[in-house]
């Protein structure tokens, strides 16, 4: 029971970011109405974010923020670079991913935008009411 | 600034799941007004469990994004289209 | 000093033009015409230059941006293969930027009775060369993450030039951008999983740890190739994940296909080689994987639905779209043929197929552009009312075909050569319908358009009627570019000899020779 | 649609759980992700950049060429939305169209909007000019800015702030904010340095090259910042007025 | 290398100059004497450069001509050897010829759009020297398919429901059997052989597999569809549609003899007539074109329409050649290959005199023509003498070619094509002389035609009486084509 559940912990972070995708995705393809869609797609980036987190994460270690600041640089650093090393959290994942909700949320500005255009030109933004009006 | 990390997991547990209840339930409500305030829960849940994690900037971002410019992005479409969503 | 800062300045010209049209061209559409044509032969120049250099050193160039070593840093990393897809972007966008000078004005800002928005002229060049900086952004970069970002750039500007077609073409963006953004999300997550396996993003570096015997037997490094290869799938349409393709296509406006069309498409098939040769292995990938069988099945599955599908289409953009599925079949079942001789048609297919593409387009555009109607039937006599635009069409037709000494051609020579050598008869048999059905396609239309007054005949009494037909040619700007293209194919074919043993036979990989 | 897309997500995570078991456990410090790289920019970020907060110094300046296209992504984006739909400016001025008057603008929450935004612009300048020791920089400075503006723009109306952001300067800033970030980098070519090589500042600045590097990312910080604040405006202006540019919400 | 008798770049000058004749011809379309006098002297100046390299190949010598290398080991190449000389000098004295009758006709008829027609014209024959100078399979290929896209427009010309059946039916057959059937086979070959360069001795590898052999040569033979081969023969009395000069251009010189001769490079210079003759690859040949040989000579029997009946009479004749090559034996192929230029010379007669008739007369039918003999004497006579060159009787060329193939059949030990070669000429005549019979030997009363009939116009006569002078005179002078033809073997 207690590896069981020492193994759901060491990678629960993975099996949540799954579901998330997993929920993301399967909204962006069947849901219906279209703002749904775009609710679904970000959800799906977010969990691509979350999982980008996770791999930057480390146990014992700290937010990736050194104590020095400008003009401190002679103050001795107290640590090796080893403890560095173990003290900080990985900061490039944390990089990727600022740019990664930039993009996001510049991909979910486009697509509100054609959301409210295609109603306009619809007067609908339900997927199956649209198909029906070209159709026509 | 040194952060105690040693942080506890029936926590992190907790918010993982209401993380993804948000995101069921931003999905799931009919009315687009509704799922847009749920999502920027969601979205909020997601910073404080990337926080958590020690990606705050990350965690930063997504508060002032997120849960907050995306919101108003999607109450501003949502006041714009037919409010009701059939599914 | 210019000879080193060469890779950086091909895009930055681009990216400095996209805001130098925004910021100082806002009110004039000529001037924002005038700095994105400067810009988009500025930097033709430049990959020329660059590619003069590869060609004459031999060695592959490295440019570290912020002049940090890679993997910390991000380089550029250009050698024989995307020097020659670096001209070819630029090339083909400078052509498409002379193209645009009458067809921006005309269609962009009238797209809906009773809007007209004249801001959208200025606008739309700043995104087109956006969009440009892009795809040149993305063949040059040497950084897994970085492809991404650039990927997204040039989604972003081009969901906004096809949504600019306007009535149909918002649901058909719309459609596209979910699907794009689940492609480049594959992509994204396959780069973490790389990422969580190495450590690293550097695609030189990346190849360097993949190779260790650890890795290749690795679940999670299988899963990132399938997650990324996936995922360039869906952005370059390849079957069965091309729904998205010619309903957004279609709709576009003339120069936003012309620009969009061949270029997405091609540079989404030149990633596929980058991140399947420059990040795995040729043998990672035909040997320890195996899927090569199946990829090249589905290939030629792509190519006749591709081109049977064409066979029913009325709509000469939709008619092309369709083409294109049937192109991106020729060009993934070449790479996936696991020998040189596949690789080589398939890159080298990525240069004339382009061109191709962009001569149908243009041509294609002007006719729209003189008769308001995108069906077949608006081909209808134009052998004499536009000489010029049907010459360049019969060319791009006979690439397409691949009637020698165009370049269609020999890369489908090359693509034939390399599914004998792999035994593979489905993909060669698949090709060469595909060439009777384009066939069948062309001369269809081509035959509307010689026969001219059909109809009217009787009426008219006898072969003098079209006689009287006026010469109705586009304008200079679009057939200057549109001749350029056509006289390119018959370059491209006669210099094929050149370009293989120069370019392209340059980059195949060790495991493939 | 549904059947399919079901199948399409189980298969794939399902594929994804296979791998799943291989990844290494959460938070290892020994994972192959946490001992390549991203130690180098730990160990050396203070020395080479003098900058502490990691995150910031990869951003702007290891990673200095992706955070400029992510800058070109919120420009794109910005003018993507803007270009599909803005409607006329001439047009609005022909035709007055009839719509419900707002029922009396909120007296609460326009003080209170007015108490509040210039102080989360002060925070925001901070976020980013202090982006180099704590969290944030120019792209949350420039968010929380943006925000500002449309807390105003929410309390009163669309038309009331735009009258003192004027449109054309709204789109004219966040090419600027764009052109700063683009020519700190171009002027290093200039300089003798690579793209986006800050350190060649130093003859300029008269300072260190370490020193440069840090100055450098401040200023791609701000231009980072303009770019992002005058776009998110943007897109909300477009957005909550579906391109008419009256009321908002 | 000892100095040329001709310029370097001969056999391009050779092919390009009736291309660089296209612009001029556009540019004066609107004075139609300037207009024919570029074509006239684009056909002299290439018949001189054909004639220039005349000497110097008859002297035993080829020449090549390197354009630019496209494929690894493979190139634009342009050889002169025998058979591409005596292609060449073939084609470019018919083309002469039919350009003075196609300016009979064409302003005879007032056709439309006659610079478009000019200039189609000049580009086929492009392709045709093309096709006969090519110094490899890659070459030909291009020069072939050149060939069968610029001649759609001239079959096309009415441009009328007809035609664009026609046309139809002309493309689909060419462009899918070259597509679908040589171009695979070229691959397949290249991939075998690693070279597509025409050698004497054949260029696949010794132990290439028979069963190969066997499909290539059936997917070579049907590839090549303007060789006529049954079951791919059909759009042949299909493009009759064409203006009658076009159809004596693509019955006598540029379109069925480009089949016919790519067909003979293939199983000479391909395949080599060393392999056909040890693998008994000959005896296929024989047998799909004898079939051709028997079965368009009965169909042609039943027809009516003038041209049609000399269409299907071109069906047997090319399988005819195609049998002398396939024969694999000496004779056999000097037979056929000069027979390419005998039966040019004749039937190119038949079809002017077909011409001439429909001008002065407007009538198409067999049947309708009693009598026309006493009318149109000279065309008669000419349409005789024509009728004789491709029966194989004397004085007509074509009987020395004949002979020669019969004996080939004797000396590839192929019995049944004797057979096949006798049936067939008997039916020819069967086929021809009822014409002759009727035009010349009926009464007043019987005659269809009043006396106001006379003879069509002197360009539309004159051509017909040249060619069928030529054709009488090889008959005693066969040597200069035969020669052509002996080089390419006796090297063996």
């Amino acid at each position: 029971m207690n590896e069981i559940l020492t193994a759901i912990i060491a990678k629960y972070n993975y099996w949540s970011f799954l579901i998330l995708l997993l929920i993301g995705l399967h909204a962006m393809i069947s849901k219906n109405n279209l703002v749904k869609k775009v609710i679904g797609m970000s959800i799906f980036q977010s969990a691509i974010i979350l999982f980008y987190v996770s791999i930057g994460y480390k146990k014992g270690a700290t937010i990736p923020i050194t104590e020095h600041g400008h003009g401190h640089a002679n103050e001795v650093v107290h640590q090796t670079a080893a403890e560095m090393v173990a003290g900080f959290a990985n900061p490039l994942p944390h990089v990727l991913m600022l740019t990664a909700i930039v993009v996001g949320v510049g991909t979910l500005g486009v697509a509100l935008a054609l959301v409210q255009k295609i109603h306009r030109v619809y007067g609908t933004i339900e997927e199956d009411e649209i198909l029906e009006k070209i159709k026509e | 600034m040194t952060w105690d990390a040693s942080l506890l997991w029936q926590f992190d547990f907790l918010i993982l799941l209401m993380v993804i209840i948000c995101a069921v339930a931003a999905l799931t409500f009919k009315d687009l007004i509704t799922s847009a305030v749920v999502f920027g829960a969601y979205s909020f849940l997601m910073c404080l469990l990337w926080t958590e994690m020690l990606a705050v900037d990350v965690a930063f971002t997504e508060a002032a994004v997120g849960a907050g410019v995306s919101t108003v992005f999607f109450l501003g479409t949502a006041l714009h289209i037919k409010r009701r969503a059939k599914d | 000093m210019i000879k080193e800062q060469l890779p950086i300045l091909i895009l930055a010209v681009p990216l400095l033009a996209s805001f130098a049209i925004t910021l100082f061209a806002r009110k004039s559409k000529i001037a924002a015409f005038a700095l994105l044509v400067g810009a988009m032969g500025m930097s033709f120049v430049f990959a020329i230059g660059v590619m003069r250099q590869i060609l004459d050193t031999g060695r592959v160039i490295h440019y570290h941006i912020g002049n940090w070593q890679p993997p910390f840093g991000i380089e550029l990393v250009i050698d024989h293969l995307n020097a020659m897809v670096l001209v070819l972007v630029s090339g083909a966008a400078f052509l498409t930027a002379i193209y645009s000078k009458n067809t921006v004005p005309a269609e962009v800002p009238y797209r809906f009775p009773g809007e007209e928005v004249p801001e959208r002229v200025p606008n739309y060049y700043t995104l087109y060369a956006l969009l440009v900086t892009g795809l040149l952004g993305i063949v040059a970069t040497g950084d897994a993450f970085n492809m991404f970002v650039l990927l997204e750039i040039s989604a972003l500007s081009s969901y906004a030039l096809l949504a600019l077609g306007g009535g149909r073409a918002y649901f058909a963006t719309f459609k596209y951008l979910i699907v794009g953004t689940i492609g480049a999300c594959f992509y994204l997550l396959g780069v973490g999983y790389l990422y969580i396996k190495t450590g690293s993003l550097n695609m030189p570096d990346l190849k360097v740890i993949l190779t260790s015997p650890a890795l290749a037997e690795s679940p999670t490094v299988m899963i990132a190739f399938m997650l990324i290869i996936t995922g360039i799938w869906i952005k370059m349409a390849f079957f069965p994940l091309h729904g998205w393709l010619p309903n957004a296509y279609t709709y576009a406006s003339t120069t936003t296909s012309c620009l969009v069309a061949p270029l997405m498409t091609k540079v989404s098939v030149y990633m596929m080689i980058r991140l399947m040769f420059s990040v795995f292995s040729a043998h990672y990938i035909f040997d320890r994987l195996g899927w090569q069988n199946g990829v090249v099945w589905l290939a030629a599955a792509a190519i006749l639905f591709g081109s049977i599908s064409a066979l029913g289409q009325t709509n000469l953009k939709r008619m092309l779209c369709y083409i294109i599925v049937a192109e991106v079949g020729y060009m993934v079942g070449g790479v996936w043929l696991a020998n040189a001789d596949g690789l080589i048609g398939a890159t080298y297919h990525i240069l004339s197929d382009a061109m191709m593409t962009l001569c149908l387009f243009m041509a294609v555009g002007a006719v729209i552009y003189k008769t308001g109607d995108a069906s077949l039937y608006a081909m209808r006599g134009i052998f004499r009312k536009m000489p010029v635009t049907s010459v360049v069409f019969v060319i791009g037709a006979l690439a397409m075909i691949g009637i020698p000494p165009t370049c269609g051609f020999f890369s489908k020579w090359y693509l034939v050569s390399g599914a004998i050598e792999a035994r593979h008869w489905g993909f060669a048999v698949a090709l060469l319908i595909s060439s009777l059905i384009n066939a069948v396609i062309f001369f269809r239309i081509i035959e509307i358009g010689y026969f001219p007054l059909f109809d009217e005949q009787e009426g008219e009494g006898g072969h003098h009627a079209h006689d009287r037909a006026v010469i109705a040619e586009a304008p200079f700007s679009m057939l200057l570019p549109m001749v350029l293209t056509a006289l390119s194919l018959i370059a491209i074919g006669l210099y094929s000899n050149e370009i293989i043993t120069g370019l392209v036979g340059r980059t195949i990989p060790a495991g493939l020779l | 649609m549904k059947l399919l897309s079901l199948v399409i997500s189980l298969t794939l995570g399902f594929l994804l759980l296979l791998a799943t078991a291989d990844l290494p456990d959460w938070g290892d410090p020994q994972s192959p992700a946490s001992i390549h790289v991203s130690n180098y920019y730990i160990e050396n970020s203070v020395e080479q950049t003098s900058v502490p907060n990691f995150v910031t110094s990869v951003l702007a300046d290891y990673r200095g060429y992706d955070t400029m296209f992510e800058t070109i992504v919120i420009f794109c984006a910005g003018i993507t939305v803007l270009t599909i739909l803005r409607r006329s400016h001439r047009q609005k001025k022909k035709e007055v169209r009839p719509r419900p008057a707002r029922e009396g603008k909120d007296l609460i929450l326009i003080s209170a909007a007015r108490i509040i935004a210039p102080m989360m612009q002060i925070f925001a300048l901070y976020v980013v000019a202090h982006g180099h020791h704590s969290p944030g920089g120019g792209f949350q400075g420039g968010v929380i800015l943006g925000s500002s503006f449309i807390l105003l723009a929410l309390a009163y109306d669309l038309e009331t702030i735009l009258k003192r952001l004027k449109e054309r300067s709204v789109i004219i800033m966040s090419g600027i904010g764009v052109a700063i970030y683009m020519g700190i980098g171009m002027i290093c070519l200039f300089l003798g340095g690579n793209f986006l090589d800050y350190s060649a500042w130093s003859s300029v600045l008269g300072v260190s090259a370490v020193e440069a590097r840090s100055h450098g990312m401040l200023g791609v910080e701000i231009g980072v910042a303009v770019t992002v604040m005058y776009i998110m405006f943007s897109l909300y202006a477009d957005l909550s007025s579906g391109g008419e540019m009256d009321e908002g919400l | 290398m000892a100095t040329l008798p001709f310029p370097e770049a001969a056999p391009l000058l050779a092919i390009l100059v009736s291309i660089a004749a296209i612009p001029l011809i556009v540019l004066s379309g609107s004075k139609p004497n300037l207009r024919e006098f570029w074509t006239f002297l684009a056909g002299f100046i290439k018949l001189g450069l054909v004639l220039s390299m005349a000497g110097y190949i008859l002297a035993g010598n080829t020449y090549t001509y390197e354009l630019c290398k496209v494929l690894p080991g493979l190139s634009l190449k342009l050889t002169v050897d025998g058979f591409g000389m005596l292609f060449a000098l073939v084609a470019s004295t018919l083309w002469i010829v039919t350009s003075m009758y196609s300016i009979g006709y064409m302003r005879g008829l007032d056709e439309h759009a006659q610079t478009r027609y000019y200039s189609f014209f000049a580009l086929a024959l492009s392709a045709t020297i093309g096709v006969a100078f090519s110094g490899n399979l890659l070459t030909m290929y291009l020069f072939y398919e050149l060939l069968s896209l610029s001649t759609y427009p001239l079959v096309t010309h009415h441009q009328d429901q007809e035609a664009r059946t026609g046309g139809r039916k002309y493309l689909t057959y060419l462009l899918s059997t070259s597509i679908g059937l040589a171009l695979p086979a070229m691959l397949v070959t290249y991939a075998l052989a690693g070279t597509l360069d025409f050698n004497v001795h054949g260029i696949f590898p010794a132990e290439t597999a028979k069963s190969t052999l066997v499909i290539l040569l059936i997917m070579f033979l049907y590839g090549f569809a303007k060789a006529g081969i049954m079951p791919f023969h059909s759009w042949l009395p299909g493009a009759m549609v064409a203006p009658t000069p076009v159809s004596a251009l693509l019955h006598a010189v540029a379109v069925v003899k480009v089949g016919v001769f790519s067909i003979g490079r293939i199983l000479t210079g391909i395949f080599g007539i060393d392999l056909l003759s040890t693998a008994s690859l000959n005896v296929i040949v024989c047998v799909i074109a004898g079939f051709t040989v028997i079965v368009s000579s009965l169909i042609a029997l039943s027809q009516d329409n003038l041209k049609r009946r000399l269409a299907f009479s071109t069906v047997g004749q090319l399988s005819y050649i195609i049998l002398g090559i396939g024969l694999a034996s000496q004779l056999g192929v000097i037979g056929g290959m000069s027979h390419i230029a005998m039966h040019a010379f004749g039937k190119i007669t038949l079809f002017f005199c077909a011409g001439a008739i429909f001008v002065a007369t407007g009538k198409k039918y067999i049947s309708e023509m009693k009598g026309i003999g006493r009318r149109m004497p000279f065309t008669m006579a000419a349409f005789f003498v024509g009728a004789l060159s491709v029966i194989g009787l004397p004085p007509g060329g074509g009987l020395i070619t004949k002979l020669q193939m019969a004996s080939g059949a004797m000396q590839a030990d192929l019995l049944f094509v004797l057979v096949i070669y006798l049936v067939s000429s008997l039916l020819n005549a069967a086929y021809f002389f009822p014409i002759v019979y009727n035009a010349f030997f009926c009464t007043e009363e019987e005659a269809m035609f009043d006396k106001k009939v006379a003879e069509a116009p002197m360009l539309c006569v004159l051509p017909p009486v040249i060619t069928a002078a030529i054709s009488v005179g090889l008959f005693f002078f066969p040597g200069l084509f035969v020669d052509f033809a002996r080089l390419m073997v006796t090297g063996l």
